[in-house]
C-alpha cells in the first residue's frame, strides 16, 4: 500500500517524523508492549507512560470503568521510577529507529526537574512531555495545568535542564479557556504542545452506592470526548500555536484514519492514539495506510499541507 | 507463572455454535482463521481471549432480563475477557470453546451470536496454570463463574499425567447457577458426591455445594474443602491445588493452601481495558522478592498466580 | 407500577415537585409538543426552549451532527421571543398541573432583566431558569457563564425583578473551577443551580474541510458527557449546594432510570432528561416507573433519601 | 400542508423482509404492532418513521463497504427518518415498505435485519403531499434518493384520481443508482421513455434521466423536466407537480414551477434530532405572511412543503 508519491512526513520542530502517528502516554507501555501487533518502526513517534522520580505502585483496583464510547481509568501515575526506566527500558529503545518521548510526572516542580535532569542524559530519546494533567493523582498534577503561573513556572524550569531534548507539554481540557494555558507553556518554552488529557468524570454504582473506581474518580478517555478534543485543538492552534510556530500533537478518541484527518485538518502536527489501542492493537499502522488513502483520493502529494487547513 | 507464553495476534474466529445452557449460561464454539494455528497451538489451560462485541446486536427487548434493562442499552468500547474451557489447535484447525454466563451488556450481546457470524478477537494472553511433573494428586475447586479454565486444565491434566488422581470441588449459590456444567438433573440429589459430566468424562471424583442447599453440600465450597482435607489430608509435596472463582473464594482457597500446606495456583479476574500489558487497569497486588508491595498485571504476568504470591485483602 | 408506599417527592426551594423528572431546557419544545407520547402531568416539572426578548431565527442548517453516544446542537436560541411565548405558549400551559419553567436567554444583562421582568407577571409560572451558559450564541450566553464576576451581576439584577418566582441558575461545565461559579450564583441569589449544559465541541467534514455545522461549532450532549456530568455534579453538590441548602437540578446524559439515580446518588434533587427524549420521547415517564422500582427493592421509602447519599 | 396530522406513537415492527436491490439499495417490509393501526390508517404519502437502529449490528467486516469502513465505527445514538414508499393499513394489520440507501452507520446496521426481527419506530411523522381536488395531471419528479415517497403517492393518486394523468421523470447519477426501481435490464436502451416496473403498474408514464447518461437522457432530471414542459405546456390550473431529491434539484423544480405556473410541492430532507418537534434542528428556511424569514420545522411543518414558501439558497 505505501506509494512513493505521498509524503507522509510531518515535523515536530527539529524533528522529522516519518508519518504523523504516535501513542498516547499510558496506553501503549513502556518500549516493547506491542511488539506483537506492530512494527513499533512504522510509527511517527512513541510517548510512554508518565515516569516519575520514585517508582509508583498506582492506585487500588478497580482503576477503570467503561462509559458510554469512553472508559474512565485511574491507574494512578502507576510506574517503575525513572532510575529503573533507565536502566532497564531505555536500552529496549535502542532496538527501533522511532524517536521516543517520555511523559514526565510528579508532586513538586523540583521532582518534575529533577526526572527531567535524569532523562537529558539519555541520548536514545528525543525529547520530553511535561504531564501537568493527569486528574488521577492526590497531590500536583491537575493542579499544575489549570493555572497559568504555575505553568508557565514548571514548563520554565524543566526547559532549563532538558539540553537539547524537545520539550511537550501537555495540557489538561479541565480549564475554562486552554489557550491562556497554551500561552502559557509556550511563552516559558515549550517546543510542542499536546493535548488533550483526560476529562475528570465519575461513575456510580448504584447497588452500592459508592463510586466504581476505588481512587473515586478517573479521566475520561475514548470516542466519547473526540468533538470536544476537535474543538480545543482547533482552538490552541487557532488562537496561539499557529502564530508561535509551535507544532501541535493533538488526539482525543482516534480510532480510526477518518479520526486522525480531522485532528491533522483541525491543527494537529501529528496524532496520538491511546485507548483505540487497547481496542486494536494495531490500529496506529492501519490508521497510516488510511490516511495514505486519503492523500491519494484527495490528490494530497504532503499530509503536512493538510495540518490546520480547516475552512 | 512458568509457561512460556506464545505469541499473541489478531484474529476473526467465525462461530460453530452459540448454545444455551440455561437462562444465562452459554457456550460458544469459534474456529480460528488459519493463521492463528501456529500462535494456539502452544496455549494453556488458563490463558484466554479478548473478543470485541461491540458491533454486535442487542437480543430483542423481551429477551433482555429485567436487571439489565439499563445498562444494555451501554455502548460497549473494550474488548471481553473469556478464559478457554477447551481449546483443540492443530496445523489444520483452531477451536476454541467458551463458557460464558449474561451479566451485562457485552455477554447480552454474545448471546445474539450465531452459526456463520464472525467475531474479532486477541489471544491467546496470559499465563496459564502450570503443571508440576512430581505431583500425584490435584484438587480443582470452581466457585460460581470459576468453572470455564478447570474444565480445560481437567482434560489437560488427564491426558498429560494419565496417573494423576483429580478431584474437583464446585461450588455455586444455587443448583441453577452450576448450570455450566451439563448436569443431568435426575442425579441431582442432595448428597456431595454427584458427578458432573464435565469431570465425569475424565473419572474425576467431584463434590458439589450450594450456598442455598439445593443441591449437594449446603454451604461455601471452602467450606467442603476444608472438611475434606481435615479428612484426608493429603501430603503437600504429591498435591496441587487449583482454584478459580470469585476473589473471597480464591482468598479462602488461599489460606487453606497455607494452613494444609499444599500449594495452589489461583486465577483471578480484573476488569481488563486492553489485556496485553498497555494499561495497567488489571493490577494484582503481590509480595515482592523483597517483603514489600508490588503491582503485578492479571493479564500479563496472570491471570494465574500462585497464591502466596497475591497479598489477599 | 405506582405503589404508595414510595414517596417519589423531592423539594426545589418552597416548591414540592411530585417525582424528580424535569425535561431539559431546548429538548422539549415550549408546552405540549410531547402530548402524544407520555401526559405531561407525570412530569416532576417542565423546564422550555430558552427564551429572548426578541424572536430568533436561530443559526442556519445543519445545526446537529451525531457523534459518538452524542451529538451536537447549534440552534441558535431559535424561539419565538418572550411576547409570543406569553401570548401563545403560556395559556397552553393551564391544560397540565406540572410546574413550569421557562428558561431565559440575552445578550446583555439588560436583555435578561427585560425577559424576567415580562415573566414574572405570568402567574402559571413556577420559576425561570437563566441560560448563562449556552455555547451557541455570539455575543452573551456563555461568556457570562464562565466569569463568576458577571454570574454575580447577572443572577443579583435578574433576582431583583422575579418576584416570587424561584430562579434557578444553569451552570456550563466548560471551566476551571464549577464550584466557584455556583457560588457566585448561590450568593446573589439563586435558588436552585441546574447543570450541566453542553461541552463546546466541533465535528469537521474531512471530505470538505469543513466543519459539520453551520455554526462550525456546538454544544455536545448524550450518554457520552454522562460521566463527567455526574463528577461535576457531586463536586457543586459537597463543595457549595449541601451546606448552602441550595437543591440541584441535574442531568446530562440520562435515558434510563439507573442514569438518573446516579445524579441522584451524586447529589440532584431533580433530573433533567435532554438528548434521551430525542430517541425515546417517553422515557421520562418509563424512568419514574423504573425509580420507584429501585427503591421498591432498596427498601427506600422516599425518593428525596438518596439526594446525595454517595458514599 | 393542510393535511390534518394524525396522532402519533412509539411502535416495534417485525420484519417480513429485507432484500436488496442492487449493491446498495435495500426494501424493508415492516408489519407493525396491532395497537399501530389506528395510528396508521390515515398516513398519507409523503408522511415518515423515526426507527431505533442504534441496537443492530454491523455488518461482518468484509462486507462494509470501504468508504463506510471509518464512520461504521460510530455508535448510533439518534434515530434515523425513513419516508414510506408504500403502506397498507386496515384494522387488523399495517405493513409499510421502506426502500433504502446504505449511506452510513444506520442504514450500513440496517442491512443486517433479518425476517422476524423487530425494531423500533415512532410515527407517522411529518404532513404528506395533499392532493388537490380539481387536478387533472400530475407531474412526479424524483431525484437520486427521492423515490420512495412519490412511488406511495403514484399508488394513492390513482387510487383517489382514476382519470388523473401522471407521468414521472427520474434521474439518477448512473443507471445503477436507479436500484430503486425495478427495471428490467433489457429494458436499459438509452432512449428516454423507459417505464419503470413501480410507476409501469399504474400506467404511468416515465421519463428517466442519468448523469453520465447511462441509462435514458444525459443530464438533470430538471433539463429534462424543462425540456417538456416547454414542448407541453400544460395548464397551471390543471396541473400539480411533486418532487422529491436533493435540495439543489428540488430548487431548480422550484424554479420551473415559478416559470411555467405550475403549483408544485416538494418534500424537504433535513438531518433529525428527534422528528417529533422538540429539537429545532430540521429548520427550513420559508417566508412568512409579511415577505419575512421564518424558519419551519422539516419534521412538523414538512417535509412536504409548497415549493414557493421555501426560501432556496
Ligand atoms: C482472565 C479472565 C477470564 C474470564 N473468563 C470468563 C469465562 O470463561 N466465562 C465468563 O462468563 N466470564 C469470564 N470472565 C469475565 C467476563 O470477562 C465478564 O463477565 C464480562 O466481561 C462481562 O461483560 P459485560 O459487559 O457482559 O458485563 P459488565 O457490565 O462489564 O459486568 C457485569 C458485572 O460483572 C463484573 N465484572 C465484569 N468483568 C469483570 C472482571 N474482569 N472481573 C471482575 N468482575 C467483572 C462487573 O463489575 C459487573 O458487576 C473472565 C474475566 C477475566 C479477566
Ligand atoms: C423526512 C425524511 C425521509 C427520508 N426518507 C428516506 C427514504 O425513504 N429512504 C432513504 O434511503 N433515506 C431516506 N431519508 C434519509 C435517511 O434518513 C438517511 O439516509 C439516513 O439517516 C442516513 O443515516 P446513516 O447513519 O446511514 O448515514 P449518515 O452518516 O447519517 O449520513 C450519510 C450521508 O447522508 C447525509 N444525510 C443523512 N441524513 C440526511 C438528511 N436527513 N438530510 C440530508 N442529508 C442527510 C449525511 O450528511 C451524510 O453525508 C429520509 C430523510 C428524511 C429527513
Ligand atoms: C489507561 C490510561 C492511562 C493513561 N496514562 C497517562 C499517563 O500516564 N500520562 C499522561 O500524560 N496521559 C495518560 N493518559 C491519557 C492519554 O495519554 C490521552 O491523553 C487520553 O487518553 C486521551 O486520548 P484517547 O482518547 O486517545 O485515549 C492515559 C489514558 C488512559 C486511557
Ligand atoms: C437540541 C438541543 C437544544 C438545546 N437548547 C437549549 C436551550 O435553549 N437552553 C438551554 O439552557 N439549554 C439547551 N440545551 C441543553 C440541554 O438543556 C441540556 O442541558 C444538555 O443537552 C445536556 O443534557 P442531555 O445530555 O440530557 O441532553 C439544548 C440541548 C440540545 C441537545
Ligand atoms: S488489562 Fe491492560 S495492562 Fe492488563
Ligand atoms: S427534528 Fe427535532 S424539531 Fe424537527
Amino acid at each position: 500500500m505505501k506509494n512513493k508519491n505521498i509524503d507522509l512526513t510531518v515535523n515536530l520542530g527539529t524533528l522529522k517524523l516519518i508519518n504523523p502517528l504516535i501513542t498516547a502516554s499510558g496506553t501503549c507501555g513502556y518500549a516493547d508492549e506491542l511488539d506483537d501487533f506492530m512494527d513499533i518502526n512504522q510509527l511517527g513517534g512513541f510517548i510512554t507512560k508518565s515516569i516519575t522520580l520514585n517508582p509508583r505502585l498506582g492506585n487500588d483496583v478497580p482503576r477503570i470503568v467503561e462509559t458510554d464510547s469512553g472508559m474512565l481509568n485511574a491507574i494512578g501515575l502507576a510506574n517503575i521510577g525513572v532510575e529503573k526506566f533507565v536502566q532497564e527500558k531505555v536500552p529496549l529503545m535502542e532496538r527501533y529507529k522511532t524517536p521516543f518521548f517520555v511523559n514526565i510526572a510528579g508532586q513538586t516542580i523540583d521532582e518534575y526537574v529533577a526526572v527531567a535532569e535524569k532523562l537529558a542524559q539519555c541520548k536514545r530519546l528525543a525529547g520530553l512531555e511535561l504531564n501537568i494533567s493527569c486528574p488521577n493523582v492526590k497531590k500536583g498534577g491537575i493542579t499544575f495545568g489549570t493555572d497559568p503561573a504555575l505553568v508557565r513556572q514548571i514548563t520554565g524550569e524543566v526547559k532549563k535542564v532538558v539540553n537539547d531534548k524537545l520539550l511537550i507539554v501537555k495540557l489538561t481540557p479541565n480549564v475554562t479557556d486552554i489557550s491562556e494555558i497554551a500561552r502559557a507553556a509556550v511563552d516559558s518554552g515549550a517546543d510542542i504542545l499536546s493535548l488533550i488529557n483526560t476529562f475528570t468524570a465519575m461513575v456510580i454504582d448504584i447497588e452500592t452506592k459508592k463510586p466504581v473506581l476505588a481512587n473515586r474518580t478517573g479521566g475520561l478517555s475514548g470516542p466519547a470526548i473526540k468533538p470536544i478534543a476537535v474543538y480545543l485543538v482547533n482552538k490552541v492552534y487557532n488562537e496561539v500555536a499557529k502564530s508561535a510556530g509551535v507544532p501541535l500533537v493533538a488526539g482525543g478518541g482516534v480510532r480510526n484514519a477518518s479520526d486522525a484527518i480531522e485532528f491533522i485538518i483541525a491543527g494537529a502536527a501529528a496524532v496520538t492514539i491511546g485507548t483505540g489501542s487497547f481496542v486494536n492493537p494495531d490500529c496506529a499502522v492501519k490508521i497510516i495506510d488510511g490516511i495514505e488513502k486519503y492523500c491519494l483520493r484527495h490528490n494530497i502529494t504532503a499530509v503536512a499541507e493538510l495540518i490546520g487547513c480547516l475552512k | 507463572m512458568t509457561t512460556l507464553p506464545s505469541k499473541k495476534g489478531i484474529f476473526t474466529a467465525s462461530v460453530l455454535q452459540n448454545r444455551g445452557m440455561g437462562a444465562q449460561f452459554f457456550r460458544l464454539s469459534l474456529e480460528l482463521e488459519k493463521r492463528a494455528n501456529a500462535f494456539f497451538c502452544a496455549a494453556s489451560a488458563g490463558q484466554f481471549v479478548e473478543i470485541d462485541v461491540s458491533q454486535l446486536a442487542l437480543p430483542v427487548e423481551k429477551l433482555i432480563p429485567e436487571n439489565l434493562a439499563d445498562s444494555s442499552q451501554r455502548n460497549i468500547l473494550l474488548r471481553r475477557p473469556f478464559s478457554f474451557a477447551d481449546i483443540d489447535s492443530s496445523n489444520d484447525c483452531t477451536i476454541i470453546e467458551i463458557l460464558y454466563c449474561v451479566l451485562g451488556p457485552a455477554t447480552l450481546r454474545m448471546k445474539t451470536l450465531k452459526t456463520g457470524d464472525t467475531v474479532n478477537l486477541i489471544g491467546p494472553l496470559g499465563n496459564g496454570f502450570t503443571i508440576p511433573e512430581e505431583k500425584k494428586s490435584a484438587i480443582l475447586v470452581a466457585g460460581g463463574m470459576g468453572a470455564p479454565p478447570l474444565i480445560h486444565l481437567a482434560k489437560v491434566l488427564k491426558k498429560q499425567h494419565q496417573d494423576i488422581e483429580i478431584t474437583a470441588f464446585v461450588g455455586a449459590k444455587t443448583k441453577n447457577d452450576l448450570a455450566f456444567f451439563d448436569i443431568k438433573t435426575d442425579k441431582l440429589k442432595k448428597k456431595p458426591d454427584i458427578t458432573l459430566h464435565q469431570f465425569a468424562k475424565h473419572n474425576i471424583k467431584t463434590f458439589i455445594s450450594t450456598d442455598d442447599g439445593s443441591a449437594g453440600f449446603k454451604g461455601f465450597v471452602t467450606e467442603m474443602l476444608k472438611n475434606r482435607l481435615g479428612e484426608n489430608k493429603p501430603a503437600g509435596a504429591e498435591t496441587i491445588i487449583y482454584a478459580c472463582g470469585p476473589e473471597a473464594m480464591l482468598s479462602a482457597t488461599a489460606a487453606l493452601s497455607g494452613e494444609f500446606k499444599i500449594p495452589c495456583q489461583v486465577s483471578l479476574e480484573r476488569l481488563m481495558a486492553c489485556g496485553i500489558g498497555l494499561c495497567q487497569s488489571c493490577a494484582v497486588k503481590c509480595k515482592d522478592k523483597n517483603g514489600g508491595d508490588v503491582y503485578k498485571l492479571c493479564c500479563k504476568d496472570g491471570p494465574v498466580f500462585w497464591a502466596d504470591e497475591v497479598i489477599w485483602e
